[in-house]
């Protein structure tokens, strides 16, 4: 039983290098707790050597790598140890602890394969009865629903009203000639056109709008002769009077 | 009995675990040598007189089943109650808020046709009634909705309904129903 | 036979119609005045014995199944679905014993990536299910077994799984394999 002979593996027979460690460890027929791990690392370097191709997973490398690194230290202790390291005996009993865990876990499995399975060994009633009878005489509707289902109507009603833009009130040059007519009325003498924009528009667009609307009602009663139209210079303010002032101003 | 127990024991399993009823052939198939399936299925049969379950001839076959007796004491009714499709709910919230109102009404407000089925279901649930008619060309029916459907959502009176304006938040004044 | 045989004749009758194992609770509550549902369960169990069917405890309930020993039989006439191949097993066996565990968990401890078809198996089946995260980094889904896992391989509960110390033959260090 001494020289026990490398067995020729085949790799991807294994799960992976921590597969084909417990069967190496399991060949040293040991406690796997006590097994040697120097003797663990020469057979697993062996298989690999035999056996990985380069372009077979890495983890096989990188497995064989850190188990010489690992023998290394077991056989040649570091004389001036890091204290942060962990010892190589610590990562010898890692090692062991995880092939013990996966071992465990291969007993696992084969106490539950020793189960017999329903639906392989023993059968469950093909044919279940079910001894219930369903009443579908009620409704399943309660009041949230029927107020989500009426809160659907309103909200179809209001997606179908057509749209509508929001109507403009609009200062038409009959309003402006209108206002004009009554406010020169009372007019002594120059006043600025702005002054004859009704008050109490808001909306920017609308005031201009009523602003030109005036400007054109006064040159209207300006063509028709009933007040006079100044500017003083370019984008100057306009200025309006009552061509009856004018008159009598003049004479 | 007169048939092996093994014989008896296969078709007691046989009989439990198929899905389907087991013909005869099936049973004659996986019994051992020199078992008859007919006699087989008697001696069952015996075996069982009086048990809870029984095996019996169904459907071209044999099968296990309840003891009349203990079905009928065992039998529980589950009630599985129905969902209003959507357009019954719908339409039954309309005659709820709207009432009384007519065929036409619903059709106008949900903007589409409402099919004679679905006024049908709401009748036939107990939930609307009609409510005399309109007097107005064709003399339409008026709808409204009955006590079991203050029963059904737990209301206690038809003001108890939300308002309106309530369910439709922002939904405001615009709204010309 | 101690119990009423009433309360067996129910006891087996419900036992037999239900798809799932009936709970001790539910049998009780379906037996007789003065039946204790413990002690019916052991007069059917008797009664039973050596039967092709027999009453067993599995998944916090009891249910009728086949006795193993005529598994050969039935397979020739029961459909069969497909065994779980030896990884899946493996998986399954390690989220049996570390639950709840990661997946990452089970790399550890098997030493090499877990494809998600073996995953997407166990959970095809119904017998591992998520159960919750690791609050580690990126979250990892926690994996546990299901009440089918217990059904399918004849369970009681999860305490009828061997301890994690005993699975070892021969017991723990000290002991040569």
């Amino acid at each position: 039983m001494s020289e026990e002979p490398v067995p020729t593996l085949h790799l991807e027979g294994y799960e992976g290098p921590l597969d084909l460690l417990l069967d190496l460890a399991r060949s040293q027929k040991v406690d796997l707790a006590k097994i040697s791990i120097v003797a663990l690392v020469d057979q697993f370097l062996a298989v690999i050597q035999a056996a990985v191709r380069l372009e077979q997973a890495a983890d096989w490398l990188v497995m064989a790598a850190w188990l010489a690194w690992l023998k290394s230290r077991l056989l040649l202790p570091d004389p001036e140890p890091d204290p942060d390291a962990l010892s190589p005996e610590v990562l010898a009993g890692r090692l062991a602890e995880r092939l013990i865990e996966l071992e465990r876990m291969r007993e696992a499995t084969r106490w539950l394969q020793r189960r017999p399975q329903l639906g392989q060994e023993v059968f469950a009633r093909g044919a279940p009865e079910s001894l219930t009878i369903e009443d579908r005489s009620g409704i399943a509707a309660d009041l949230p629903a029927l107020l989500a289902a009426y809160g659907g109507v309103l909200r179809r009603i209001a997606a179908r009203r057509p749209y509508r833009p929001k109507a403009r009130r609009i200062w038409t040059v009959q309003d402006a000639v209108a206002r004009l007519t009554v406010m020169l009325g009372a007019l002594p003498s120059w006043a600025m056109l702005a002054r004859f924009v009704p008050e109490g528009l808001i909306d920017p667009v609308e005031q201009r709008a009523a602003l030109a609307s005036t400007l054109v009602a006064s040159l209207e009663l300006a063509r028709g002769g009933m007040l006079e139209l100044r500017q003083d210079r370019d984008f100057g303010p306009i200025l309006l009077q009552r061509r009856e002032v004018a008159d009598v101003r003049a004479a | 009995m007169s048939a092996p127990p093994d014989a008896l024991r296969i078709a007691e399993a046989l009989l439990f675990a198929a899905a389907a009823p087991v013909t005869l052939d099936k049973l004659q198939a996986a019994l051992p040598e020199g078992a008859e399936a007919r006699e087989v299925l008697a001696a069952l049969a015996e075996a069982y007189a009086g048990h809870g379950v029984e095996p019996v001839a169904v459907a071209g076959g044999y099968a296990f089943r309840t003891a009349p007796d203990l079905a009928a004491m065992l039998t529980k009714i589950v009630e599985v109650p129905k969902r209003l499709p959507r357009v019954a709910m719908e339409t039954l919230s309309i005659i709820a808020w709207h009432q009384p109102c007519t065929r036409g009404d619903i059709e106008d407000i949900r903007g589409t046709a409402l099919s004679q089925t679905t006024l049908d279901a709401l009748l036939e649930m107990g939930l609307v009634a009609p409510r005399g008619r309109r007097e107005a060309p064709g003399r339409p029916t008026l709808w409204g909705t009955t006590p079991a459907f203050l029963l059904q959502f737990g209301l206690a009176s038809l003001a108890d309904l939300p308002k309106r304006e309530d369910l439709l938040p922002g939904g405001g004044p615009g709204l010309a129903l």
